[in-house]
Parts: structure tokens; sequence; C-alpha cells
């Protein structure tokens, strides 16, 4: 590196003392992201109280979160499964950031969730009713569902997995 | 009739705050506290930026002379803007022109007091001085030159 | 990304621009030698953007253009003031291109919309510019597949060839790029028909797909592809010669203002139709004659100075 | 696989890596290009094309950020391209001028990786919230640092890896950014520091995580014919390879990066590499977090699965030792603006190869080392080899 690096660093107070000049703006743009027809599908059957999962004709695979396709075969998957709401921490973590950064003073404590008699498919949700210290890699759960009335087809309609024998 | 597909609404929760850098920090200063527009210049294209910058987009010469521009212009295109910058409909169209200056390469986007044409002549005219802050905005607009 | 397109654990890239660039990406990795095939994927998903001013005017200038608080779409009524002041194009021509285009989709089962619409230019964006003058978002997806030159022969009887490729940037500043030609065009053009080693576009060119996000751009575009044998553009589509029984047809298909915009998906739409041309499978919007020779090209949009160019040939 | 035409790493270039710069993006781009082509003494005007790269447009926030950029990149009427694989960009970046002079189509290519954090509020964090799933991901309130701590945490459940092991990676890329002129945070750590820090989402720890950080890299890039003219000592790009695993992050086992491994055979398969432990003489691994290092060398087939702890404990990555691993103070030292980090890893081989890095150079004159970045939904591997 035969040369000085060029750059010049400030300190936060440089910025929000104005001693530098700066422009704020807040970006204004929203989404109304399309679920697309298999997370559609997904969603609805969690509002029913049902895991859903996709069977590839092709290679005998569970997909869940499902898909229309299979990603190794590229072939439509063609059988919707209605699967277990219980299974295994594929791997965990005791969180104290928030989406923003914030701290948390009570951890969440989010997984990865294979779901039983799906191979090793799985989805990331939440672990509830255990204490941090107690949660393993291999434990098995099982979801726990909001009431049907307050479910509106998101992934939150399982309000958490706890553990389960 | 429950459909697969639906929608998610949904934004993205961060702002920004950006630095106006080495160039646009002594462009606004100036602005601000002696009401008068720099460019920067590279010697070996012979331009005269503005608004400045630390290098030449040409030759990628390093520029740390700075020369003053007058004020005043020559509309090179304009539009009346109807919408503002979401989309929804301006209560009063807005008069814009983008704005060469004699002796430098590029010029400003503004907005001008009164409808113009290409080719008019117009200069800059800056807010009072209590109420600049180092931005594009000291400039209230360009006004045609009689 | 990867699962739609088959492309799990395989070497896949994504490059921030239209279709076209990527197309000349994945052209250049089949020269160097390093693979026989290579998919370039592109789509739009416009319609989960709920309302696309914001975003444009992220594109903007932070420090000198954005606290005007203007839309974006003034970028393009600037420079179509500016283009039409400079060729003496009027706006009666900017409307002929919305109409031949529009007219041109009607034949194009892809096109979004299936009844023509004359222009009005009733609704005004930013003076001059119109509603009618912009072409109105689509969603869709495309890929193109390209192969190495004995790979394709062994795949089929007719391989569509890239004869030249090429992309380029004017000033990414708006007060120092040129408002009224488009510069990035020109260059990009340039590049593809040295590779081609096309001498007179006008004359070897027998259909081009260029990119009308705006009517004048069209116009404009054609100017910076050299494909007005010397005049402007305006007189050339006022002779007839962009029309699809033309010399010359511009966007057959309909073009982005007959078919929809797709955003950064729109070049490979080109692409796909100058192809669909030259085998002469373009069905019912099929140019006359034996076509040899294509160009697509594209832009990227306000407030961008880039675009790309390929020429393609049987 | 056959490719025809060398390529050669003439210049290159580096700002310091800031937590909150004053330049803006586009003058972070110039001054590192700028340096890039003095070191080669090349002009602008010698250069036929530009590659830029740079991870989401959220951070600066600017739509399109490649053409805001473009300027100070050098890109003036010129071929001027971005690439985006997310954190795998910087490599990437390479590899993405790499094509455009082996295939024969330009001489030069400028190459340049720039980004600038500090703009994005409350914290460049937040940005990343679009890695998530927007329908089955977000609505869970995550953080990016979950995905890390649920793959850190299978790494060491599978091969029953002790926390303090991982740490060690910290404690030695910090002292080797000691050395570092562009340093962001030019201050050692002890285990203790790193085991004692914050606990953000365990395992991860504040002390486990490099800092965000504002900066811009550019290396030029030359033809066999315009690489000997220019320079006595090119470096050459013997390898390249890139490989992107499904999105469906959930399904798949994260305790091995499958993808660095498939990408690190195609760029030893083209570097005509048989025995990467052996042929190899360093390597600069993607290093976000001190765990991601482990990881990426086990996947760079440097060592076995579950290996490279025991390697860093034994001082084998130490800079002199056997193979040193990210002689550079790496992320977790100098910073990471991420595409601009991922490319300072090919400004490192390039210093280290010419027996330029001064205070940083490895003894012992390496002629052959990999930089490797890695990237998306722990998705992505991209690997450059490079010869002196």
């Amino acid at each position: 590196m035969p040369f000085e690096p060029p750059g010049r660093g400030l300190k936060e107070e440089d910025l929000e003392r104005n001693n530098v000049l700066t422009v704020a703006y807040q970006p204004m743009a929203k989404y109304a992201w399309a679920t697309g027809v298999a997370i559609g599908r997904f969603l609805n059957g969690l509002k029913a109280g049902e895991i859903l999962g996709t069977k590839c004709d092709s290679c005998g695979r569970i997909a869940v979160p499902p898909r229309i396709f299979c990603e190794w075969c590229f072939k439509r998957t063609g059988t919707w499964l209605k699967l277990p709401d219980t299974g295994t921490v594929n791997t965990f973590s005791i969180s104290y950031i928030a989406t923003d950064t914030t701290r948390q003073k009570t951890p969440t404590i989010p997984a990865v969730i294979e779901i039983d008699s799906a191979g090793h498919a799985g989805f990331l949700h939440i672990i509830g009713e255990a204490k941090p210290d107690d949660v393993r890699i291999g434990m098995h759960v099982k979801a726990v569902w909001a009431d049907p009335e307050k479910r509106k087809g998101s992934i939150t309609d399982i309000r958490y997995f706890k553990p389960h024998k | 009739m429950m459909t697969d597909s639906n929608t998610v609404e949904g934004d993205f929760p961060v702002h920004f705050r950006y630095t106006a850098g080495l160039a646009g920090e002594k462009f606004l200063r100036e602005i601000k506290d002696n009401g008068r527009l720099i460019a920067a210049r590279c010697n070996s294209c012979q331009l005269n930026y503005i608004p400045p910058r630390i290098y030449c987009e040409r030759c990628m010469s390093k520029l740390e002379e700075y020369v003053p521009v007058e004020n005043s212009g020559v509309v090179q295109s304009y539009t009346i803007c109807t919408q503002d910058n979401e989309g929804k409909q301006l209560p009063e169209p807005v008069n814009i022109a983008f704005v060469r200056f004699p002796s430098a390469h590029g010029g400003l986007i503004h907005k001008t007091k009164e409808e113009v044409c290409v080719g008019d002549r117009v200069r800059a005219v800056f807010k009072n001085k209590s109420g600049r802050t180092g931005s594009i905005l000291d400039i209230e607009y360009f006004e045609k030159i009689p | 990304m990867p699962d739609q397109l088959g492309g799990v654990l395989k070497p896949v890239c994504t490059i921030s621009a239209d279709g076209i660039y990527s197309l000349a990406m994945a052209y250049m990795q089949i020269l160097t030698g390093l693979f026989d095939v290579v998919a370039v994927e592109a789509h739009s998903k416009a319609s989960d953007i709920v309302n696309i001013s914001p975003i444009y005017d992220l594109a903007l200038d932070p420090i000198y253009i954005r606290p005007l608080g203007l839309n974006a779409n003034f970028v393009a009524g600037l420079e179509m003031n500016a283009f039409l002041h400079s060729s003496r194009a009027s706006l009666m021509h900017c409307n002929r291109v919305v109409e031949k285009n529009r007219k041109n989709a009607l034949s194009n089962p892809l096109a979004m919309n299936s009844t023509y619409i004359p222009p009005t230019r009733t609704r005004v964006l930013s003076y001059p510019l119109a509603m009618d003058d912009a072409a109105v978002l689509a969603d869709g997806a495309a890929v193109v597949v390209l192969a190495a030159e004995d790979t394709a022969k062994n795949l089929r009887d007719d391989p569509i060839w890239i004869r030249g490729a090429g992309w380029a940037s004017d000033s990414p500043n708006l007060e120092t790029h040129d408002w009224d030609r488009a510069t990035y065009a020109a260059l990009a053009a340039r590049q593809a028909y040295r590779q081609a080693k096309i001498t007179d576009p006008a004359d070897e060119v027998e259909v081009a797909e260029i990119d009308d996000t705006y009517s004048f751009k069209e116009l404009q575009h054609a100017e910076a592809l050299e494909l007005t044998s010397g005049g402007r553009a305006h007189e050339m589509l006022e002779e007839g010669l962009y029309d699809m029984g033309g010399g010359l047809p511009i966007n057959p298909s309909g073009g982005s203002i007959g078919m929809g915009h797709t955003l950064e998906m729109s070049g490979l739409v080109r692409v796909i139709e100058v192809v669909q041309q030259l085998r002469g499978m373009a069905g019912r919007h099929q140019v006359a004659g034996d076509v040899e020779t294509g160009i697509a090209q594209a832009w990227r949009g306000v407030p961008t100075a880039s675009g790309a160019v390929v020429v393609l040939g049987r | 696989m056959l490719v025809k035409k060398r390529v050669a790493v003439v210049g290159a270039g580096m700002t310091k890596f800031m937590r909150r710069a004053q330049e803006t993006g586009k003058e972070l781009a110039f001054e590192a290009a700028k340096q890039a082509l003095d070191s080669a003494q090349m002009r602008i005007q010698d250069v036929d094309s530009v590659a830029l790269g740079s991870a989401p447009d959220a951070f600066d926030g600017v739509h399109m950020k490649g053409e805001y950029l473009l300027d100070g990149a050098g890109g003036w009427q010129k071929p001027y391209s971005r690439n985006f694989v997310g954190g795998g960009t910087g490599v990437f970046s390479a590899i993405h001028g790499w094509w455009h002079v082996a295939s024969g189509l330009f001489d030069t290519c400028l190459v340049v990786a720039e980004e600038k954090m500090s703009t994005c509020l409350p914290h460049p964090q937040t940005a990343f919230l679009t890695i998530f799933d927007n329908m089955i991901e977000r609505p869970l309130g995550p953080n990016l640092i979950w995905i890390f701590a649920l793959e850190m945490q299978r790494y060491m459940q599978r091969h029953k890896i002790p926390k303090e092991q991982i740490a060690q990676v910290a404690v030695k890329n910090k002292r080797n950014a000691l050395d570092h002129p562009s340093a962001q945070i030019a201050r050692a750590a002890t285990l203790q520091d790193i085991m004692e820090s914050e606990v953000l989402a365990w395992p991860v720890q504040r002390l486990d995580i490099s800092p965000v950080s504002d900066g811009a890299c550019a290396v030029l890039l030359a033809s066999e014919d315009v690489a000997r003219k220019i320079t006595d000592s090119p470096v050459w790009i013997n390898g390249v390879g890139w490989n992107l695993d499904t999105t469906y992050w959930t399904n798949r086992d994260l305790y091995f990066p499958r993808y660095v491994a498939n990408a690190a055979r195609m760029a030893y398969d083209m570097a005509g590499i048989t025995n990467p432990r052996k042929q190899i003489d360093f390597a600069e691994p993607y290093d976000p977090f001190d765990y991601k290092e482990l990881h990426h060398m086990e996947g760079l087939l440097l060592c076995r699965k579950g290996e490279a702890p025991k390697l860093t404990a034994e001082g084998v990555t130490e800079r002199d030792g056997k193979l040193p691993i990210c002689p550079s103070g790496g992320l977790l030292g100098v910073g990471n603006p991420i595409a601009a980090a991922g490319l300072m890893k090919i400004c490192e081989l390039f210093w280290q190869l010419r027996g330029e890095a001064g205070k940083r150079q490895i003894p012992g004159d390496p002629r052959t080392a990999v930089a490797q970045a890695w990237g998306d939904l722990m998705q992505i591997g991209t690997v450059v080899v490079m010869h002196a």
C-alpha cells in the first residue's frame, strides 16, 4: 500500500451539531408485496390452523415453506400436503435485539424448526414457554396457534412453538 | 372467495442523512455565507464545474481550485411540473429551468419565479442571509433579467 | 433468486441494470471460455410498488435536486423540451409515435392492452410531457438463453447470433449530461456497431426495437442509433420509414408504450422481439421481407443517462 | 473450462474505512479509483471499461446508486455496469471486471467498490430487513444478526466448538489491523474483552461483529499485453469462482457453506490448484463475524470441516504462521463497508503478492493466495485466486 489512504472521518457530534452540512430525508416508498401462489396458499392454511407443504412428484421431496416448483428437479410440484404442527429445533438463538437494534430485556428465541415428516425442511419461528437455558438443538416442539378468530393468514397465526414431549 | 395470492403491505423503516461532501460543503457554504456561486476548476480540461466536484469526471484529476461564477445565466431547457415527489397534484404548477452559466460547465436546476423560455436570461435570487441554512434552497428561485 | 431459474448451486449473479446489460455480461462470460450456456433473466413486479414516484425521487441527487420536492418526471420534461427545441420536432410527432406503437401492439399477444386508444394529451405531467407520452407500468418476466458457437449449432438449426453488444453512460449528473441528445445510446451503439462491423446502420439494420419509455425517447434514440439516414428522426417518422410496412420498422412489438413498461426487463423484451422477427416467427406483427439484422436498445430511465445496445443477426 | 486470456491486477487503491465519512459516496469512489490509477501510472483515458460493485441502495440512500456513483468511479462516457451479489459483491466485482478483459472485448477494466453505510438511520442494520421474506419472516420481528446467530450456533453444535475458540479470530484480526493505515478501529481486543462484550443474539456478542463503515476500494485490471507494458510485477487472476445456493435457507444445513466450496472448486480448477492446503500461501476469507472466517476456511477447503478453530488456536493462521488468514486485519479489524470490504481483500492479495504490504507483509515471499466473500441469504460464495 504505497500511499496514505484518503478519507475524512466524522464524529456523530459533527453531524448533530451541524459542523458539516447535511440533508435529511424520509423515504416515502410503500409496497404491497404479492404473496404469490404457493405462499398465499400456505398463509391461508395457517389461517385454517394447518401447516401446508408441497411434494415433488419427481423426487418425492417435501417442501415447507411450499413452492409451486421443485428447485432441484425444476418441475412443477403436484401435491399439497397437510403437515403436522410439530417439529424439531434445527438451530436457535437467544436474541436481546429488536429489528431496529433497540435492546430487549426479555430475550426472543428465534429458531429454525424442521417440521415432522418433512425431511429436513422447515421455517423460521419463535420458541415460547421455555427458559432460554433449556432450549437445545434437537428439542421437539409444537405450534401454539392464535385463536381462530384472531388469525389473519399470517405467519404469526402460529404464536410460537413450545417444547413438546 | 379466498384466493391463493394475496398482498402484504409494507414499507422500509429507514431514513437518511446525507453529507454535502467536500465540494458540496464549499459550494453551499459560499451560498450561505456570501450569497455567491462557485465552481471547481479543472485546468487540464479547462472546465469550471458547477455544482463543484473534487474531481473532473472527464480526466479524473483532483480539483482543488475554486472560481467564482456570476449568478446570472441562460435557460437551456424548462418544464412546468404538475406533481410533487409523491406523485400528488401540486396546488400550483411549478416552473423549473435548467440554467447554464457563461463561464461554467454544468449549471443548476431550480424553480423560476415566472414562466420562462429557452434562451431567457435569468439570475439567482437568494434568501435573506438570516434564513439561509446551507442548502440549495438558499436560492429562492431564478428570475428573468428584463 | 436461483430457485426459480433452475440455478441452485450454480454460478448466478445479479447485474443491477437493464436486461440487455445482463445479456452483454453473459455474452462476455461465454467469450472468456468459462461457460457454454448462460441463461439471462429479467422481470418486473411493478405492481408490488404502491406508488413509484417516491422510488424515482430516491434516485435524484440528494443534495442539489431532491430538496426541490419535484416529481422525477420533471427530468423527462426538461429533456423532452430540450430535444423538441433542438430537433424542431413537434408534439404531433410525439403523438405519432404513441399512435404507431399502440397500434403495433394490437397484433402482439404479449401486449398488456388489446384496444386502441388515441393520445389526447389532456393530462400533463411536466410540460411538455403528457401522460400519453409515458409508457404504463406492467408486470412480466423474460428469459434469453445464450450458448457458445459450437453448442448453439448443436442445440438448434436457427440460432440467432449476437454480432455486437455495447453499453455506455453519459454524465450521471443532470447538470453535466446532454439534455437534448441520448449520448449514452450513441456511445453504446458505436461500440456494438464496431463489433458487428456495421458502418451504415440506417442501411444495414432492418428492424429495431428501441427504448420508448417516453414517446420522444424513441425519436431521440433513433437519432443516437443513427437510424435516420442523415435526417432527423421525426422526418423519417413522417415519411413512414418506421411503420410496420416501412423500410426500417421501429418497435413492431408495440414497444413499451404499446406493450406496457416492464422497467429493467424492457431490454430483454426488445431482444426477444428482434429474435422472433429474425426467425420470421413474430406472427401477426412480423415485419415484411427477409430480415437478417436487427438491433435492440434499452435506457435505464430517469434520471439516468445510461443504456445498452445489442446487434443481432441470423 | 478453457479460459483463453490472462488477466492481471496492475494497480490498487483504498480509502480509510470510517464510521462516518464527510465525503459523499461519489467522492469516496473517486478517491479509491484515483489511487488505483495513480499506482499504475494510468490515466482514465487509457481505461476502456469500468465495473462497479456496491451493496443495497438503502445504505447510500440512493435508488440505482450505481448510476449515482458512476462519475466518481470513472465511468463517464464509458461502458460501465454494476454487479450485486449481496455481501459477496466486493470480491465479485473483481470477477465482474475480470470477464471484461478475459472476454477479449476490453484491454483494461477499472473495478470500484463503494459503500457509505452511515447515511442509513436509525442504524444500517435496519436496511438488512429486506433480506428476510416479507410474508413469512418479517412479521416475526427479525434482526439481521439472527441469521448469523442461527448459523453460528449450528456450526458450534455440530463440531462441539467452544465460543472462546471462535473469539480468537476477532483477537487475531483486530491485532493484525493495527498495522493497516486504513483501519477504522485500530484497537486491539483481548479474548476477555470479546467474551465479556454485550450479548446481542447468543452466541453472537458485540465484538464478534465487524464495525459498519464508509469506504471505497479499487483495482485496475489489464490484459497480459497491456499489463506487461505497465508493470514488471503484475499479479495474475488465475482463478475465479462463484456459486449461489437456494434461497430457502431454512431447508438447508447451515453448518457448512457448500456454495463456498463449489465456488472454490471452480476457481481452483481454473487456477490448476489440486491441493489448496499445500498450494495456497495465505488467504483472505470473508470475516464479517469471527465464526465466518472459520466457516469460510473450511468452505475454501483450506482445512477439514470443524478443523479451522483448532488451527486458529495453534497459531497457524497468524501472520507469521504456516497459513496466514486475513493478514490485512479483515473486516473485523479494518472495518466493513460491505462491497468495499470485499474488494479490500483483493487489494490485500495484490499488495502482499507484490511485497508492498509494509508492516503487514507476510514473511517468506508468498506466491499464491485466495480471497473470498459471501453474501445474500447465507447463500453465495465468491472466490478469486491470485498468483504473483
